[in-house]
């Protein structure tokens, strides 16, 4: 169990979020990838402090985390709004603005 | 500020003043005949002032010259203006304002039926022509003389272009002026070499002889133009759609003159190009026998006398280019008096029978005696019967040219000159003797005081000019002599031979069947092959360039700057379907950027 | 050398569950696949002696976002039930894309030497992570605060509906909107919105 | 307490924001009938005012929460900037909050606030935890404002029920954000945790790992969303369309204005010595950005999206200018960013105060501007000029000074392509300078702006005009400013030569 | 020691502009006073300026110098030397001409005098700085005016599509006002960029610390970045001096601007272009000149005979005068490229003389096509029959713009050729003498066209002489072609130390000046 072996963990979640963010159609889906790429951040966060020292590592994953909630609740608020709008959560239905 | 000097002030800046006047109160010269009095006073203020700088020549022989920066100041004068007297310039002044004055008091009558602004439009341009060749004569460079030539061409072509409702007034008034810029490119160049070798504009410096040669050359393709020789002459024939006393002053006497004065006036340079002067011997010849040979077939009398004039000059060139220049410069003279005075006796002949065509004319004698003897005068010296001025002058070129590259000018200026006896005198017996043939020529009646004047006064110098040889030479500086030799004796025979020749043809008044070798010349001359060969050049090729060069401009070089604006207009439009509103394709193009951004962290050159 | 084997087996799972939470068809499986995941990154923090993060690893995000996902699943879907198709799109694309991210990831991680070292003796422990948050990194904390506080103003403002408040009895209902009309305060009435 | 001084803006505008929330709360319920005097935005403004007055009154320096913030010059400048955008926001979107939500605005303002505070802290921050939670501060609310006009429905065509597009356009914005989030959290991860500090001014000391480098460029990029740079710029055009446009107009600058100060701040003051890891990405993306975003703008008919693109172009000539990377540089960009603030917010609320006319967003809405209300044409035609770079706008001494620090740093191909680029930009510019004076087809009732919005675009127009004019105080000012942050290069050394530094 | 002279001929203008701006809409005549006003003021200042001008002492006088941005080294230094005089004069005198001539402006008179005032109170800022960056503002501000006055008051033209571009006929409406205004600002800004390029390399080589043409023009930059920079400079002013490839605005952007703008336009504008290239590219960048100038001497031949050619197949009496402008203007690079003193004497003149020559058409045609309503010179015929006047100031417009001697198109040109002559580069010469040949042919041609031959056809029915404001104009700029005619050293003797002072920079290390030519 060494650094890298983590750090391999953390990059690996971290691709199989940003896989998850560009495929999915509805948008929960794709809040829940984001939320994905952020626990992989988090594990780096940790991992850092665990081995190369100091307590900023699981500070910064603290506060990480807390952004990411607070990210997520705004997501699910503008969800609603476009489930409200569009009648449905598929991402690709909201998209007359565009060219 | 010699005497001399003022003199010559007086009369350049006359006209000047008077032209200036003219043009800039509209009132006086809306008016019409109080800007003839003005006008013509400037020209006789001119004229008096020419005579005493002439009288004062004649025992004063030192240049007097007054020259003032014209561009550039101090050390860095590049060109000078002012005034330059010496024998040349004194007598051609004289001849200039005598005959200027001449033609002026003669249009009072000639042109007194035209509307007021015309009549002084007419004087106006007047006073400006002479404002422009006393400019060119008492230049003290070549630059100024440049520029007195200009004038004068611009004078002409308004002069010429004074009938402008007439579309052929206008077509020849424009072709006189191209032609004769045409031509005078030529001088411009010349100066420029000039400058280049010599650093200044007079015609005192020693060149060497390659750039004396092209000097020489250029400055005679000038004279070339303005004096209407061979391949150019195109334009004289055309310009006497201008009024008479325009055609008596500019486009005999005085205008067409410059390009033999400005030989005169630069000899010291044509003295260094020999080659030069063999080619205006041959081409004043071969002008002079073309001219007279298309004189030949004219029936109208303002075309006869302009050919005529044409050949009369390819007599000076020729006498310039075989070494003499006083011979070239006194018939100048001459030729400037009986040719002024034939042009307006025609002019009043025409005044009468209201038509250029001799064939209208017809018996005139009868009816205006005045104008026939003029006339006749003016023809006889033309022709050099011995006596007149014409003999005299013409003795003096036929003598500079013997012996001269192999006596072929010699022989051909012969044989011109018995042409030009034979188809004055046709003119003379069909215009003036035998019976009127149309009814207006049968009550035409003498013109008035103010025509006739002129004629007597110009009667005088043809008569007696001839005799003031020496008294000119002395004033050129140059040894004179006249002798009843062989030549002169030869060249008067071919006169009487040649008026004898036109009594026997057109005695009886004009004979139906032309004679066969005039017949011949006839339609030669009628294909007008020379002026057909500008007319094409100029069509096309002038104007297919331009058409041409203009599709270029606007569909090409211009279409190439569209071109990259609508380059830039569509790729806007082209990267445009990549915004496609998905949101996904939004998080794609930021992962993408990431990607890349991490590929070059990772195995980036920065390592 | 247990932890190695705890590690292998935790970041096996994890790994599982992430790839089901991305590829399930059903949303609500989906969210409860990703509930399983972040369990095994506490476990995996557990490992890593930062109790503290685990716990609230599960409190928070097991608890919290996950629920809080179903809760948005439900109020978006008209009551067909728990049967929610999530189709993907262009998945070769995003495939080829991860792979390259993880690609270069991967390399960077072995390219950089020092990562070998055992795990440290001492890790920190909750308090010195107490006393970090609210000595060092204090002003942080204020300004997430003043986040928290913003998020939830915000979140309420925008999934409200308008007449919230009267079903509340907290102020008088403004009159219905009368159907299929424009919404009263009508900005951009004549805007087209060119394509 | 001197910490506290050091830190006095930020609790100033959590303050105002509380206060504007709690009088929003104690107003009485309006009459259903008639409209509510928007109180709570008037407050808001006048505490905006204050606090800038504020900055000028008292300037305290030092470093506060154990070197985690540093309040400098830099700082204040930017907050100035700041409160100034904050304030000519407000200012624009008054009436138009005032329209959409006439009972309960204090949330708005809240949003608003709670966005500067965010902005506020961010010069100042030297702390890279600190920045991240700044950086979210300001930017979640946004996403809020962005969505904010969701009840107003634009007729999108026959028989479908109104649709908001504010929805749509807050959740591209909120997802390309949330997405740049998790990337600059993991690239933090990974750069704090190889580098062992968060602190920006030690940041440097160990040498770069790649894993490490890596961690910087993923920062790059998750911060690049919020200035709009080329990769990460698509959710622009339809998040200005969507949104309302005096949000549109504070959001098209003052974000901006932060993330490029976060930028500096990272990786001027923080990572200077590794600059060939992240220069040359920050001279392709600027280079892309110019490009694209004066391409793009070309065929676009829908105003709000052409300045969003030009938004985007214009961010380019910054980084261009950040890609000089020295003291001068950095005090151009500033000079640059003050000048895009007044003339981009300007723009903005003048094509709002057109659409409002019932012009639409389109060139129709600007057609015989000039006759129907020349101080409005005035006011826009110095804005165009101010973004096109003609003379006697701030705008030219703007784009010329940038691109005379990057020549300077020895960026030269940069900004020969710069040039180049710009001059594409002219045309659409020129365009709407066309419609506004040239045609005058439609007969549009003549624009009559509420008379907060006139006094936005007044003062706003003053500045562009002002400082085209006089642009000296402004210079030193900025000047000064980038030398407090990076260390200054000596003038002579910095200009002598032309090799790559 | 700041006389203020300078700084009250560059406002007066723009201060007039601004009393303009503030009069009501209706009160037409107040507007067209007060813009007199300031062109008066303006050009009465212009008069004292050159007159006050010693000869003798040369180099800069009337120096201001207020700070602008001290510490970029930016200073607002006004300064009027050897050219600066003649070309304010000219200036003024076209100004003053061109209000005169829009005194019957219809639609929004108010804002066009304001952009006209403006619009010159650029170029006399740009005649008179000495600072790099002053000058390159004072440039552009001329630039914005140009655009709206053509796009506004303009007069469209149709130009059938054709040639191999055709499909661009679809996006743009060629020859349209508003397309002309679009190209010629689009252009000229394109010109701006290549100078504002250059402008950092001369800033940032000179040390970076001053814009100040004097230091600038002292400072030795290495022959590299002189060779790499001149071109940047030629081109980017060339483009308003109508340089061969970048000319294609001209003759669109003149013949749809209205009368008062294109005389400024040509009359005045084109010579900041020039002015530009001799001030700044030739005077800074001596070793980048020399390398260049045989290209710039055979582009500017091009430019008169392609310009010459181009002017004789347009039916379009303005784009006429516009392609002849593009030739003149080639005639001044021609002068420039010589490297000698007559060059550059010649240059100068020629700006000043083709200013006014230009001028007096634009005048001139503004007449006609008031009357007219056409500009189809096939159509017309016999004006001078009811318009003897235009026709005269015609005819001398065209007699001096084909280089007759005792007008001031003469003086120009020979001096022009004389240097081209001097410096060796014959080849130059003989298309310039060849360009004035057939100047003269499509000159005179026009001039056949239009007035002569029998009276106007029934459809020109209010065809009259100019009436009591126009006479003005046209007075002035004939008065102005004769007397610089015959006596140019009028002001030559200011051009010439000019000249000598700014070639002797040039010429310094490759031949003392012993004689002048």
């Amino acid at each position: 169990m060494t650094l890298s072996h983590v750090l391999m963990l953390a990059s690996a979640l971290f691709c199989v979020g940003v896989y998850g963010l560009l495929t999915r159609r509805q948008a929960i889906a794709i809040l829940l990838s984001v939320e994905l790429m952020a626990n992989a951040a988090n594990l780096v966060f940790i991992a850092m402090s665990r081995f190369r020292g100091g307590v900023t590592g699981q500070v910064f994953a603290l506060f990480s985390l807390a952004i990411t909630v607070a990210e997520v609740a705004v997501g699910l608020a503008l969800v609603i709004l476009l489930y409200r709008s569009h009648a449905d959560t598929r991402v690709d239905l909201a998209s007359e603005l565009k060219q | 500020m010699t005497p001399p000097v003022l003199y010559a002030l007086v009369a350049l800046w006359t006209p000047a003043i008077a032209a200036l006047l003219l043009a800039i109160l509209y009132p006086l010269r809306k008016k019409g005949q109080p800007a003839a009095v003005v006008a013509i006073l400037g020209s006789l203020v001119s004229l008096g002032a020419a005579i005493t700088l002439f009288t004062d020549r004649l025992h004063d022989d030192a240049t007097h010259r007054l020259v003032v920066p014209w561009i550039g100041s101090g050390a860095s004068t590049i060109a000078e203006v002012g005034v330059h007297v010496d024998g040349v310039s004194a007598s051609m002044l004289v001849v200039v304002t005598l005959v200027a004055t001449c033609v002026q008091v003669f249009s009072i009558g000639y042109m007194h039926d035209e509307p007021p602004e015309a009549y002084g439009r007419y004087f106006t341009y007047h006073a400006l022509f002479l404002f422009s060749m006393n400019l060119l004569v008492v230049a003290p460079n070549i630059l100024q003389l440049f520029a007195g030539w200009e004038l004068v061409g611009v004078t002409s072509y308004l002069l010429i272009g004074f009938y402008f409702k007439k579309p052929s007034a206008a077509r020849a008034a424009v072709k006189a002026f191209w032609v004769t810029k045409f031509a005078d490119m030529g001088l411009l160049f010349g100066l420029l070499v000039l400058f280049a070798a010599s650093g200044t504009f007079g015609w005192e410096p020693t060149l060497s002889p390659p750039v004396a040669t092209a000097v020489t050359l250029l400055f005679f393709l000038a004279v070339v133009g303005k004096s209407a020789q061979f391949p150019l002459h195109v334009w004289l024939p055309d310009a006497m759609e201008g009024p008479t006393p325009v055609s008596a002053l500019l486009h005999a006497a005085t205008m067409v003159a410059a390009g033999v004065f400005l030989v005169v006036r630069a000899n010291p340079l044509f003295e260094q190009a020999p080659i030069t002067r063999s080619i205006m011997l041959g081409l004043g010849a071969a002008t002079a026998l073309f001219a007279a040979l298309l004189a030949l077939v004219q029936t109208d009398i303002k075309k006869t006398l302009a050919y005529s004039t044409c050949s009369q000059l390819g007599y000076m060139v020729a006498a310039l280019g075989a070494g003499s220049m006083l011979g070239g410069f006194f018939h100048l003279t001459t030729h400037a008096f009986f040719k002024a005075l034939l042009f307006l006796a025609a002019g009043s002949a025409i005044h009468a029978v209201h038509s250029n065509e001799i064939t209208d004319m017809g018996g005139l004698a009868k009816r205006m005696p005045l104008t026939a003897t003029a006339f006749s005068v003016g023809a006889l010296a033309l022709a050099g019967v011995p006596g007149l001025s014409g003999f005299f002058s013409k003795d003096l070129v036929l003598e500079s040219v013997e012996g001269k590259l192999g006596n072929v000018p010699y022989a051909v200026l012969m044989l011109t000159a018995f042409l030009t006896a034979f188809y004055m005198g046709k003119v003379v017996f069909v215009a003036f003797f035998g019976k009127p043939s149309g009814e207006k020529a049968a009550h035409a009646h003498e013109s008035g005081p103010s025509m006739s004047g002129p004629l007597v006064v110009l009667m005088v110098p043809t008569v007696v000019a001839g005799y003031f040889g020496a008294t000119f030479a002395k004033v050129q500086g140059e040894p004179y002599h006249f002798a009843f030799g062989a030549g002169p004796a030869t060249a008067s025979a071919l006169g009487l031979a040649g008026i004898g020749l036109a009594y026997a043809v057109y005695g009886r008044g004009p004979r139906a069947a032309v004679p066969a070798p005039i017949a011949m010349i006839d339609r030669v001359a009628k294909t007008r092959a020379v002026n057909r060969v500008y007319e094409w050049g100029f069509r096309n090729v002038t104007l297919v360039l331009a058409d041409g060069l203009a599709f270029i401009d606007r569909y090409v070089v211009d279409g190439l700057i569209n071109l990259l604006g609508w380059g830039a207009i569509e790729g806007g439009r082209k990267l445009r379907p990549i915004q496609t509103g998905l949101a996904p394709d939004y998080v794609l193009a930021v992962v993408l950027g990431v990607v890349g951004l991490a590929v070059w962290a990772v195995f980036g050159s920065w390592r | 050398m247990m932890k190695s084997i705890a590690f292998g087996a935790i970041a096996a799972v994890m790994l599982a569950t992430g790839l089901m939470v991305v590829s399930s068809k059903n949303l609500v499986r989906a969210a409860l696949w990703l509930g399983a995941m972040l369990l095994g990154t506490a476990v995996l923090y557990a490992i890593m002696d930062a109790s503290f993060l685990a716990s609230v690893q599960v409190l928070l995000y097991v608890g919290g976002v996950i629920t809080l996902m179903i809760f948005g699943v439900m109020i978006t879907r008209k009551h067909e039930g728990l049967e929610v198709p999530a189709e993907t799109m262009r998945p070769s694309r995003a495939m080829a894309v991860s792979a390259l991210l993880f690609l270069a990831l991967a390399a960077a991680v072995d390219k950089t030497e020092g990562l070998e070292q055992e795990l440290l003796p001492a890790p920190p422990t909750t308090a010195d992570l107490g006393r970090a948050f609210l000595v060092e990194h204090v002003l942080a904390f204020e300004v997430l605060s003043v986040l928290l506080l913003g998020t939830i103003v915000g979140a309420i403002v925008l999934a409200r509906r308008r007449d919230l408040g009267a079903a509340v009895g907290l102020f008088p209902a403004t009159p219905p909107m009368p159907t299929g009309s424009v919404a009263p305060t009508d900005e951009e009435p004549g805007s087209k919105v060119a394509a | 307490m001197k910490e506290l001084q050091v830190l006095w803006l930020p609790l100033a505008v959590v303050a105002l924001a509380v206060v504007a929330l709690l009088v929003d709360l104690m107003l009485p319920p309006p009459r259903a009938k008639q409209q509510p005097a928007p109180i709570v935005g008037w407050l808001v403004v006048f505490g905006l005012v204050s606090l800038l007055v504020g900055t000028f009154v008292y300037e305290p320096t030092g470093t506060a929460m154990h070197g985690a913030y540093r309040q400098s010059y830099f700082a204040t400048y930017l907050q100035r900037l700041f409160l100034a955008a904050g304030l000519l926001g407000a200012l624009g979107g008054l009436d138009d909050v005032q329209k959409r939500t006439p009972r309960r605005q204090g949330e708005f303002w809240l949003m608003l606030l709670s966005s500067l505070v965010g902005m506020t802290i961010l010069p100042g921050a030297r702390d890279l935890l600190l920045i991240i939670v700044a950086f979210e501060l300001m930017g979640i609310p946004l996403y809020i404002m962005a969505a904010y006009s969701k009840t107003d429905a634009q007729p999108t065509g026959a028989g479908r029920e109104p649709k908001g597009y504010a929805a749509e356009a807050g959740f591209k914005l909120y997802l390309v954000g949330a997405t740049s989030s998790a990337i600059t959290l993991f690239g933090l991860a990974l750069l704090t945790g190889m580098q062992g500090t968060t602190k920006l001014d030690l940041l440097s000391q160990a040498p770069l790992t790649p894993l490490a480098a890596l961690g910087l460029v993923f920062v790059l990029g998750g911060l690049g969303y919020k200035i709009g740079m080329v990769p990460f710029h698509m959710w622009v055009p339809d998040t200005y369309q969507g949104a309302s446009t005096p949000f549109v107009a504070f959001l098209s600058v003052a974000p901006k204005a932060a993330g490029m100060s976060v930028l500096a701040s990272i990786f001027l003051f923080g990572l200077g010595a590794q600059k060939d890891v992240w220069l040359p990405p920050l001279a392709i993306i600027a280079f892309l950005s110019m490009g694209v975003g004066n391409l793009l703008a070309l065929p676009q008919t829908d105003l709000r999206r052409m300045l969003g693109y030009s938004g985007v172009a214009q961010m380019g000539y910054v980084l261009v200018g950040l890609a000089a990377s020295d003291a001068y540089g950095l005090g151009m960009v500033l000079f640059f960013l003050t000048g895009y603030l007044f003339t981009n917010l300007g723009a903005f609320l003048v094509l709002h105060t057109t659409a409002e006319a019932g012009g639409g967003y389109g060139f129709e809405s600007m057609s015989g501007l000039s006759r129907r209300s020349p101080p409005l044409a005035l006011a826009m035609l110095m804005f165009l000029l101010s973004l096109a770079g003609i003379p006697f706008v701030i705008g030219f001494w703007a784009k010329l000074y940038v691109f005379l620090a990057a020549w300077r740093a020895g960026q030269v191909a940069l900004v020969v392509s710069g040039i180049v680029l710009a001059v594409i930009g002219l045309f659409y510019y020129l365009r709407i300078l066309r419609a506004a004076y040239m045609t005058d087809e439609g007969d549009l009732p003549t624009p009559k702006p509420a008379p907060a919005l006139q006094l936005a675009i007044g003062l706003c127009f003053l500045a562009v005009v002002g400082l085209g004019l006089w642009p000296r105080g402004l210079v030193e000012a900025s000047t000064r400013a980038g030398a407090e942050l990076v260390a200054p290069v000596q003038a002579g050394q910095g200009a002598g030569h032309l090799t790559r530094r | 020691m700041n006389s203020h002279l300078l700084s009250i001929i560059v406002a007066a203008p723009a201060i007039a502009a601004l009393f303009v701006m503030l009069t009501p809409q209706t009160a037409k005549l107040a507007i067209r006073v007060w813009s007199l006003i300031g062109a008066t003021i303006s050009f009465a200042g212009s008069l004292v300026a050159i007159r006050s001008y010693d000869t003798a002492l040369g180099g800069l006088q009337r120096v201001e110098d207020y700070p602008l941005v001290p510490s970029m080294g930016v200073h607002l230094k006004l300064a009027v030397d050897g050219w600066g005089g003649p070309l304010l004069v000219l200036t003024g005198v076209i100004l003053f001409a061109g209000v005169l001539a829009s005194w019957t402006v219809k639609t929004r008179d108010r804002e066009f005098f304001v952009l006209l005032l403006v619009l010159t109170a650029g170029v006399f800022g740009v005649f008179v700085s000495q600072d790099l960056l002053v000058f390159f503002l004072f440039y552009e501000i001329a630039v914005l005016p140009m655009y709206v006055l053509i796009g506004i008051w303009g007069s469209s033209h149709k130009v059938p599509p054709k040639g191999p571009f055709k499909f661009v006929w679809k996006l743009f409406d060629i020859g349209g006002k508003q397309y002309a205004a679009m190209k010629l600002t689009l252009m000229l800004l394109v010109g701006s960029a290549a100078i504002m390029a250059a402008l950092f390399v001369m800033y940032l080589k000179a040390g970076g610390t001053t814009f100040d043409l004097g230091v600038l023009g002292a400072t030795k930059y290495d022959r590299q970045t002189q060779i790499v920079v001149f071109p940047l400079v030629w081109l980017g002013f060339g483009t308003l001096a109508g340089v061969f490839p970048f000319h294609t605005w001209s003759p669109d952007g003149h013949a749809s601007a209205p009368t008062a703008v294109s005389m400024l336009h040509a009359g005045v504008l084109m010579k900041l272009g020039a002015f530009g290239v001799m001030r700044i590219g030739m005077v800074i960048l001596p070793e980048g000149a020399r390398f260049w100038v045989p290209v710039v001497g055979a582009v500017a031949a091009i430019n008169v005979l392609y310009g010459a050619f181009a002017a004789m197949s347009q039916t379009d009496l303005k784009y006429i005068i516009a392609y002849s402008s593009v030739s003149h203007m080639g005639i001044v690079m021609l002068g420039a490229a010589t490297l000698t003193p007559a060059g550059w004497n010649g240059a100068v003149f020629q700006m000043v003389a083709h200013g006014i020559m230009t001028g007096l058409f634009f005048a001139l045609v503004g007449l006609v096509y008031e009357r007219a309503h056409t500009r189809a010179i096939l159509k017309m015929g016999g004006f001078a029959n009811v318009m003897p006047a235009v026709a005269a100031f015609f005819t001398l417009g065209c007699l001096s713009s084909l280089g007759l001697p005792g007008t001031a198109g003469f003086v120009s040109e020979f001096m022009v050729f004389l240097g081209a002559w001097k410096s060796g580069h014959y080849l130059w010469a003989i298309p310039g003498v060849l360009g004035a040949f057939v100047t003269a042919i499509y000159v005179l041609r026009a001039t056949r066209t239009i007035f002569w031959g029998e009276g106007p056809s029934h459809d020109f029915h209010e065809l009259s002489d100019p009436k009591k404001t126009e006479w003005g104009a046209l007075v002035i700029l004939g008065a102005g072609l004769v007397i610089l005619g015959f006596w140019p050293r009028l002001i030559l003797d200011y051009i010439e130390p000019g000249s000598v002072e700014h070639l002797g920079k040039v010429l310094a290390p490759v031949a003392t000046l012993a004689r002048l030519p």
